[in-house]
């Protein structure tokens, strides 16, 4: 048991932190920070030639070729963090296509996609969820019939993320209609200015377009766009999503949250007292505390896994599901601490934090429902992780998380 | 000895739930959200059916109706996420003044209450816990202060308030010393506002009755109308989760044929029907014996508070994705219950004031 | 809405005042009360004499013979317990049995069991439950082979309380192996002293032997023994526990207990101060208060129902549910205001009330599981109250309450 | 960085769990309780592994292990619920004269220790909360007063134990002066005692290091090391709940099949592990960071307790009717669990303290 990272990653920090030092006053400001724009591009080239963003990615494709070194990758997120600058881009083309190509991809799609991709010249989003397809996602019916040296592509995506930038998608699509459930599906990439591809946003409960709905006209895409081989789609979707693991659940949100939520019962009074005296809110804190605690070492109990290469079993399984509902958790007691002031919303006069602890609060419970409800979750940990037998027709599907 | 609706209290609900069917549908609330249209043929048609005539007497217009009654009403409005200003206008309003008024205010203001002409906002919510630095304040007959989340300002003539000590007043609402401010909350479908008092003309209420007591009550009255609110809210998701499991099919059955989304049903109804003769005794209760309604208010919206946040999150899940896209309507229903727990006093507020009510504290 | 009963009802009421007064010290203490002493016995006799037990049975049968009533009924339950005044009886013989043979038993079978049982001449256990047969109650094993006049019954009984005690067993028999799992089940009554049956303790959690098993070996039955037709057991059984609804999830259970926790608070104290000091649990109180409100409102809504004879839908299948987990919170609260001293049992030095909140904690929890689990009933009111389909082999059971 | 358990500790781990395997399986521990039959041949077994050797530095002819290894020990003897003194005897006592003990009493005490020959009880509950008139004061060197639910106090030579201001007392058990009578709780594993002090003989530690913290970090461990006994029994209910629905056939298929026994026994891993981690770190760092030991263990018992307290319901639910019987031996970890949740202070209790450590309150 070693909490400390050691001398030799300590001077890895060392040199992470002369780095911020250096470039204090040379990177965007990190609010609503969303990588599409010239200054937080040429960040991002910065980011890359010094190895803090595209790290393992390979020189042949644009990255900085450096050993995976998960220590590394940390201690680079907290030092960012602590110095308020904007990390390297993380959107679904980083984090799930990328890794994808690198794996399954062939020679050109890498050379073609890493580059421009890690750079933020092209932006993905990711075409998995169907309005029918959805904890079902094996379910997809958007087809794909092969036509000279084209898929024609007919359907419907939900869930749709980034979609109104994307230049490109990612997308599974039914190329053999005939074929099990789970055979038959296709992994392609589709550009976005296909003719026949319509994006419309879709507005969640929180009031904003979070996501999209893209619908397929007859949009024709070329066949040396098929990632892995037709009809192994979904297998190629299984090696992204690997990589998408842990991106939900993150410890550090709930700690920051918490932190929050201290401050606001410090600040926010009721009858003119501080809500931090009343014991009934403290007793609340204080029991989300030993929450967000058990979590934070867990996570390291994760990382540590990771380092070594080992399988963390049940453990592995239960971040999404444990971590959502803290964080929802933590934004529930919020808006009771705030009470009438907690529900105010948007541009209203009077509102605390730009209303960002209600939108926590839905969004989260969006979370919670999506890449696999909290009722997938728990089968998937029961089957998978405890052992206990499958039901009849009750399968475990292979989910998305956020889309 | 009979504990259910008499044919007559069934028939009213029926008769709102109708008129709120035929112009609050989830679509028709989408526009009157989105662009307002379609809220005035919403009035016209609740208009019909003369709720402001419902709580004051029949000597002035009224039909005399009691709070159950008016709770009824109040949970269909919650039913359909109604626009429409009812709880304090047309019950709290008339209450204070019959509670509280003079012979001569009650002669002047419960016709025009009835009529729709005189319609009160209610400005207590510093009663509940004061936020910031909001109270009333009366000097020489002028009130002074902030009252934040005044409740139905739109449209209203007068502004129902209390002072410091506890005594009600009626501000009229158009005068230069009055200043309203819309406050926008999560909830799309209600209006709340803040309001400043600057030396402000107000009537208090000041009949032979008038007492601190009067206070409790109205506070009383405008918890169990939330907690009616809430209910009929908490029962339109759980049929739109109970319909939906009906009919959407994942992994090619019925997603209502899985345990997990069985018991999420089972849970929100096993918790519904019990809060429902909660706030049907509370209700009633209130003409029977107004000692015991300042402690029944806070029992019921506490725990209505509590039963409708479950409600909202389990209706939204059994949804999956679509319960947390605008496009299926639970949102309207979540954010109403979400504003509806924090009004006039969330749950650990309310209990509390009622442990100290019970000299538990 | 009329909370009250009305002029007629309360001059019953009156009545049954006057009469408990009058036999203020001719009644057995309510502590422990069993129904199995001579005191009790006699005690009954006049219960019976003046129609404040066996009321609805007929004369011919050694009852009161009068029409039923509810209110009435609910009238005597609360001037009984009012006055400290032990009700008549009430057991499994009287409140299950005795109903059943009404409706479906043989003349002869009526005049030979309803009189000594209601007098608590004869007491009776219930024969339902096996070891393999719990939630699938229908899945019942214990067999009885035709054999001339009889039946000779073999197989193992569990959760039967008053075994030890009882003359008789009302029992569910596999007689038709081959039959449809429904099909084929006889009830039969079996004399507790025949040959080859055997009676062992069961010791629950609570540490008390709440409960037995029975064995049977060989154990002969004539066919006369046999309740409805042969093969019908299951019918018949329905029919009998219809009549033991609402046994179960009595709102004024919950009441005492919550007056017990109130009493508990104030009296008991941490570091010198009164437990009720402490917002905590006052907050604790409060919302199981609101919760014991919606539960005693909510039974008076069921009793208008029974009243009028009409139907009160799901309202009417949530009262286990609710009722028993309501009781167990009530013990937790009750445990934690204790501390250490709740832990406390049997004998033990300090102990508060016998250590009767620990017991009911326990025991509550096997309330709960017992009579059919909490996950059953849920899919109980999901099926049968909200109309949601039926899952593939995840039948709703028969079941049986406390046994 | 390694968050993780050595090879060391891991063999520790197992090595315990060998020995209790084998002399404290359910038939054993069912006929220890009953009888005694079986508690001799548990304490040879776990003597043999030295335990009492486990903290004594090695001078005093001890392992100087910390209080992880000792939690690792604990959990394994809660996922037994084993009937063997260890927490007090082995850890809470040498700890205290470790940390408050003047050189002297180092030299003497320690070796003892470590040989098993000196075993202290642990006397501390009225500093979590006390109940009725229980308080220990001293004067002249002499303790007067009461000590209610006194730990491990069977078969103890010695009583630690802390005056009123927070000095630690080592009082001999073989006095007249102290008298000692027996509790009897829900759990037969565990012995618990009222000790009463009638102007009792009793050795202050008092060397250099003495301090008021000295109490609190006793206080700190001995809750990190009931919530490691909380752990194990958890443990232990989820694996025979597990177990049993992977056995157990209902409506013609395993239990386990049903997704409401699938989502029971996900509830109960889900909230488990990260438990785990909550105590590998509190335990840890407890010898790493003492100012935070305090705060660590209210947070960490205060967590587990309803982690454990969910978990011994699940876990019981899982098991329907056989989890309520004696059989099944459920019973022995869901009360042991109910015990040990109250020890030391209950979840609010010690929310109160962590809000009032982080000066919250």
């Amino acid at each position: 048991m070693d909490l400390s990272y050691g001398k030799d990653y300590e001077a890895f920090r060392a040199e992470t932190r002369a780095f911020l030092k250096n470039h204090a006053d040379k990177h965007p400001s990190q609010n609503r920070y969303d990588g599409f724009t010239k200054s937080s591009r040429a960040w991002q080239k910065t980011l890359i030639a010094h190895g803090y963003a595209a790290r393992t990615i390979p020189k042949d494709y644009g990255g900085f070729g450096a050993e995976p070194d998960i220590l590394k990758s940390r201690i680079i997120a907290e030092e960012f963090v602590k110095a308020g600058a904007p990390m390297g881009f993380q959107n679904q083309g980083i984090s799930m296509l990328v890794p994808t190509l690198l794996e399954l991809g062939t020679e050109e799609q890498k050379k073609r996609y890493i580059p421009p991709t890690i750079k933020g010249e092209m932006v993905w989003c990711q075409g998995y969820s169907e309005p029918n397809a959805g904890s079902d996602l094996a379910g997809l019916q958007t087809r794909g019939v092969e036509d000279g040296d084209d898929f024609v592509i007919n359907g419907q995506k939900i869930w749709t993320s980034t979609a109104q930038i994307a230049d490109m998608m990612f997308c599974l699509v039914r190329t053999e209609p005939d074929a099990p459930k789970h055979a038959g599906i296709s992994y392609i990439l589709i550009p976005m200015t296909t003719p026949g591809l319509d994006v419309r946003p879709l507005t969640t409960m929180t009031g904003r377009p979070e996501f999209n709905e893209v619908f397929f006209t007859d949009v024709r895409v070329p066949k040396k766009n098929l990632v892995g081989r037709r009809g192994e789609g979904w297998f190629v979707a299984n090696a992204t999503l690997k990589h998408e693991r842990g991106m939900l659940g993150n410890p550090n949100i709930s700690e920051n949250r918490l932190a929050g939520v201290v401050r606001l019962m410090e600040e926010e009074t009721e009858d003119g007292a501080r809500v931090m005296e009343n014991p009934v809110f403290r007793d609340r804190l204080a029991a989300l505390q030993g929450r967000v605690m058990a979590m934070r070492y867990h996570g390291m109990r994760l990382l540590t896994h990771s380092i070594k290469g080992t399988d963390p079993g049940v453990a592995g399984m239960i971040v999404k599901l444990q971590g959502c509902e803290l964080n929802h958790q933590l934004a529930a007691l919020a808006i009771d601490v705030m009470g009438e002031m907690g529900v105010l919303y948007e541009d209203s006069p009077h509102i605390r934090a730009d209303g960002s602890w209600q939108w926590s609060f839905m969004y989260d419970l969006g979370l919670i429902i999506g890449g696999g409800t909290a009722q997938i979750q728990k089968n998937i940990i029961a089957e998978r992780g405890l052992g206990l037998p499958r039901g009849d027709k009750e399968p475990v599907p292979v989910r998305a998380a956020a889309r | 000895m009979e504990f259910a609706l008499s044919e007559t209290q069934y028939m009213l609900q029926e008769s709102v739930k109708g008129a709120l069917s035929r112009r609050a549908s989830l679509e028709a609330l989408r526009a009157m959200t989105d662009t307002g249209e379609g809220r005035d043929a919403l009035e016209a048609s609740l208009k019909e059916l003369a709720l402001s005539a419902l709580i004051p007497p029949e000597e002035a217009g009224g039909a005399g109706l009691g709070l159950l009654e008016a709770a009824l009403v109040q949970q269909s409005l919650g039913s359909h996420a109604a626009p429409f200003s009812f709880a304090a206008r047309s019950v709290l309003t008339p209450l204070a003044v019959m509670e509280a008024g003079t012979q001569a205010q009650k002669a002047e203001w419960l016709p025009k209450i009835a009529e729709g002409e005189m319609r009160g906002a209610l400005a207590l919510s510093e009663k509940s816990g004061a936020r910031e630095d909001a109270k009333i304040t009366e000097k020489n007959g002028r009130l002074n202060g902030r009252a934040l989340f005044v409740m139905e300002a739109e449209d209203a003539t007068h502004i129902l308030t209390a002072s410091q000590d506890g005594r009600l007043f009626l501000a009229p609402k158009n005068q230069k010393t009055v200043k309203i401010a819309g406050l926008k909350t999560i909830d799309g479908t209600r209006s709340f506002a803040e309001c400043l008092f600057e030396n402000a003309e107000a009537e208090p209420l000041s009949g032979e009755n008038a007492r601190g007591r009067s206070l409790a009550l109205i506070l009383s009255a405008a918890r169990i109308l939330e907690s009616a609110d809430m209910l009929g809210a908490s029962e339109t998701l759980l049929h739109m989760a109970v319909d939906y499991a009906k009919v959407r099919k994942q992994f090619g059955k019925l997603i209502g044929s899985f345990q997990a989304v069985k018991h999420l049903c089972a849970e929100m109804v096993a918790e519904l029907e019990p809060a429902r003769a909660l706030l049907w005794f509370a209700a009633h209760d209130f003409g029977e014996n107004p000692d015991a309604a300042p402690l029944n208010g806070c029992i019921v919206k506490a725990h209505m508070a509590d039963v409708a946040r479950m409600v909202s999150r389990k209706a939204t899940e059994v949804h999956g994705g679509m319960g947390f896209a605008q496009e299926s309507g639970v949102h309207f229903f979540f954010k109403r219950i979400g504003v509806s727990i924090q009004c006039l006093g969330g749950p650990a507020y309310l209990r509390g004031e009622a442990a100290r009510m019970q000299g538990w504290a």
